[in-house]
């Protein structure tokens, strides 16, 4: 007989086991479900970098982790952020939208209201006019690559066409800019033309699904596709219509590009294509020669990218990356390309092309046409020294 | 644009009264109210000099004072050098400063710490009393610096 | 004079605001970054719903709050959740996957080999057999969209196309199938057809940019694009090529469909089409006669949704929605319609069309063809009644 | 399909072995072994019963007996009259059960246990012994109560 229980002999016949011990987690239940997911305590590693005033914590910067990412969409909790001092913890119920100025009729709305309006979905990025500043340093630095271009994430934002809202409103003949404002304790205001305010911007209400998150500009943030960060403003709660821009201190003393001569460009809005080998990169590093795939992301404000090209040899030669279908405007594409290594140092580098024909520069062009002091949209080709020992590094090729 | 549900509740001149804060070049949206340099420092010792340090340099947050060119190896970018307008600043410290404490000035105490700023930057003397009158006539010395590149035809 | 300070008086002039009170956030710095980042406490409802077996808390289902979202993409931590016995918490180093059977080169891969393949990203849903299936209940179940139709959810999907592993592998002639096999405290092994494997299955090891979570398999999950969600085996571990199918719990007593003959569907894998209006619906009222726009979600295990109709007089006339670009094969595709409603009381349905020329069935005709205890694949249009007081339930029309 | 880089380590047949768990409908995979119904029976009212019920009726968890009928407004699915192969018993109870401590029985156990529930399923006597041998060859009742719906030609 065969018998069974706490301390009960196995009787008659030898334990037989067919299979191996499986792991413990196969041999126990589970955790139980959750109302709402994070991810593994065996992933801690993929998370924003805070580089923030020791003075003022709320008052700084955030990187999204993209040498930890694949693919083109930026979860939630690892969207860059910027602040000027801090987020917000907004109540929906005591935030409004007030567009007044130049309008026939000023208006007023709960975030109730807005939510019942038309919407529209749209995959795009968002980049910080100041993303990748580090490029314009003497020397290369050497961060994993999140670390240094990721003041960009890519999202899938949804919410009302601005546009929609203007017209009720009745913007006047002779309104050309609109002054937006957030609701925290920095009150950010900036101006956006007219004419792109019509064009593509979006009241986000949504982003990846769901409601906004509180870093993101809950309950309500300005989507301005392709267009420096700042102007997309977070906890929207004021849009003025006005002749001409307000001349804020972040179109003025910030966001600006100081030139060699001395006079700066101003209202540089659109965030020109850029490409970046997020495998390998400083930190992803090869082990030993072989088959491996490189992969990037590339995108441009300006729409589409048409094509990625990738040299292994410092430039000398290109080939062409394939793109992740779907390829869509103003959006993070993500380009791979297959790459046998042999194992000899070499220099990779990537360089986007977009539809209409503008070809990410060199970084003796950039700095050619603008100096070195412009700090913001520098969007140069990067270039990765890969070691014999497969460890990559950043380098100005 | 496809049509709206119209659910935008009118709002009156009180109420955009209330919540304006925005200050133009033109000195259009700029309260009552006025400052000078004098009135102004105190202000600025007590509530802005920790982060910004003593008249406006040395401080935790940004420089906002101290000159310097534009040009050459190390460029010096501060209101005296870079800023185009002196409205910029009622606008951004009314709305913005002091970062612990952001609203807590009234409309008087940011003109007359505005004009101190304006006087250590040596663009208005001590006694200059800034109002919604006076600040938009300050001419920055960097008032023509700044090359418009959106829309994209360059204006030198 | 004027002075400042704490308890300093304001000496000379009156105190001057211009404005009025704002909020208390726009008073006092806001909160600091944070490494990654949480959904806005006001947003507490936005959750999914759990629904386990009290004696055994990781045996059960838990459902997208489809009624809180907009857009496509399904965030992370709301993606549904189907577990047999919970949860394993796997260190992805001790985590192999195994192929063997009738292959010529039987091999274990590490996750981090597996990281360095050729990957691919796809948008795409995935949905559990069991989706929907209150609809076959005698009366129309009263709950809110999500927690009748969210055993669906949609996301970006980055790994390992499972062709180039098999391809390695070496598939023999005779092998028609594969039996995968999940890490979980189930072991769930499930088969799925080699042309499905070579088609377009993917191990997949990101999730919307992010490695998988744990409770969608990290670290590694098939993903079998279009076809009922127990086939894309969680936790992977093994796939044993084989002539014929394991003939497993959940494909012969589970996930099979019972016709009223008395015989019984098997190998039903693909998701038909169906179509779902998430506003209004079943929580999410009218509130008073006006336009408002109808949204909803629509996809098909087949293919690309080529088209979404819907009525607002319980099937007497239908008009078109707009799809929302891009419309991605085996994917969600938000549809959205503007709708004036008169206060009237009315039923509103909606109705999707795939590439294939598929019709989304109604009720009456799915029950007709399948009887009333298939259990799984519920697919028929769903219809809302809306009241007068704008309430709206579930009817069958 | 793209090349890959060919990382994958050769697994061993002993490596296989030990963790192919899979038993198909015509016995392979099954391992030595065997047990009776009246072996199982204690093992089943040990770490089943608290969850299925005595004799697989009345738990918690879905029944494991109890015939009844596929057809007519209440069909009753369960081993005896839906399930199509008695491999697949032995797979599932190996690979999943009992739920709080699965892999905690051994093949002798598992053979018993499938056994038992043959029995009370009808279809086995209570000392017929399972086996790799015999259990393949058990009839179930609904073996021929499938329609192949994929691929898409219709089997009847
Ligand atoms: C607790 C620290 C702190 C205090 C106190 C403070 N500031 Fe600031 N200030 C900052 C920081 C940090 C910034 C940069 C803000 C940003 O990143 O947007 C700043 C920016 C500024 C700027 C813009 C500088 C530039 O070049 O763009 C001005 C002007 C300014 N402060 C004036 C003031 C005045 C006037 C006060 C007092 C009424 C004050 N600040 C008090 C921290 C402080
Ligand atoms: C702690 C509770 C619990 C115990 C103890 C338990 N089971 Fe189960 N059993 C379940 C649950 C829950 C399911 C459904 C699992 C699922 O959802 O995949 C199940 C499913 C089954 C099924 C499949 C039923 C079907 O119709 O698909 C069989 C067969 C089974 N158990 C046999 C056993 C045997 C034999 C034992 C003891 C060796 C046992 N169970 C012990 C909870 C239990
Ligand atoms: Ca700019
Ligand atoms: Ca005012
Ligand atoms: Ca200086
Ligand atoms: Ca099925
Ligand atoms: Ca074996
Ligand atoms: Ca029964
Ligand atoms: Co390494
Ligand atoms: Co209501």
């Amino acid at each position: 007989g065969l018998s069974f229980g706490a301390g009960a002999a196995l009787v008659g016949r030898p334990f037989r086991a067919s299979a191996d011990e499986p792991p413990p987690w196969m041999k126990t239940p589970g955790e139980p479900f959750t109302n709402y997911g994070v991810p593994s305590p065996h992933e801690k590693e993929a998370i924003r970098w805070i580089s923030a005033n020791s003075a003022a914590p709320g008052n700084g910067i955030s990187w999204t982790p993209l040498h930890k990412l694949e693919g083109i969409v930026t979860p939630n909790g690892l969207h860059f952020e910027r602040h000027h001092n801090g987020v917000p913890q907004i109540d929906p119920h005591r935030h409004r939208l007030l567009i007044h100025g130049l309008v026939e009729n000023p208006l007023s709305f709960g975030v109730n209201d807005l939510l019942r309006y038309p919407m529209v979905s749209r995959l795009c990025f968002v980049e910080c006019g100041g993303n990748s500043n580090a490029g314009w340093h003497e020397e290369p630095i050497q961060t994993p690559v999140g670390y240094f271009h990721g003041l960009a994430s890519c999202s899938e934002w949804t919410g009302v066409p601005l546009a929609i809202i203007l017209d009720e409103a009745g913007l006047r003949p002779d309104a050309r800019w609109l002054v937006a404002e957030g609701a925290d304790a920095a009150a950010m205001n900036i101006s956006i033309p007219v004419e792109k305010a019509l064009d593509d911007a979006v009241l986000a209400l949504y982003q990846n699904g769901e409601r906004l998150r509180p870093e993101n500009g809950y309950p309500l943030r300005l989507i301005v596709p392709g267009w420096e960060a700042v102007l997309s403003v977070k906890w929207l709660r004021r849009l003025q219509a006005a002749t001409g821009p307000v001349m804020a201190r972040n179109e003025t003393a910030k966001y600006t590009e100081l030139l060699p001569s001395g006079k700066a460009r101003q209202f540089t809005f659109v965030m020109e294509a850029k490409s970046i080998i997020t495998f390998p990169s400083p930190g992803r590093h090869l082990h030993g020669p072989g088959l491996y795939q490189i992969s990037g992301l590339a995108w441009s404000g300006r729409g589409r990218i048409k094509r990625v090209e990738i040299s292994a040899d410092g430039g000398r030669s290109w080939a062409e990356a394939a793109l992740q279908d779907p390829v869509l405007p103003q959006c993070f594409t993500r380009f791979r390309l297959p790459w046998r290594w042999n194992g000899a140092p070499l220099v990779l580098k990537s360089r986007a092309v977009d539809e209409t024909g503008y070809v990410q520069p060199e970084r003796e062009a950039l700095i050619a046409e603008r100096g070195r002091h412009g700090y913001f949209h520098y969007n140069a080709i990067v270039c990765w020294a890969v070691a014999a020992d497969g460890s990559v590094s950043h380098t100005y090729g | 644009a496809p049509e709206g549900p119209k659910l935008g509740r009118p709002a009156s001149p009180g109420e955009i009264a209330g919540q304006d804060i925005n200050v133009f070049p033109d000195g259009s949206g700029l309260p009552p109210g006025q400052g000078t340099a004098r009135e102004g420092k105190p202000v600025y010792d007590a509530v802005c000099a920790s982060c910004h340090g003593p008249a406006g340099i040395g401080g935790s947050a940004g420089e906002l004072a101290g000159g310097g060119l534009l040009t050459g190896p190390h460029p010096d970018k501060n209101i005296g050098t870079y800023w185009p307008y002196a409205t910029t600043l009622f606008d951004f410290i009314r709305r913005s400063m002091p970062l612990h404490a952001p609203r807590s000035l009234n409309d008087d105490q940011v003109y007359a710490v505005t004009a101190y700023l304006l006087l250590i930057n040596d663009i208005i003397g001590e006694r200059e009393e800034m109002n919604a009158g006076t600040l938009p006539r300050v001419t920055m010395p960097n008032r023509n610096g700044f090359i418009q590149v959106w829309p994209e035809v360059i204006v030198q």
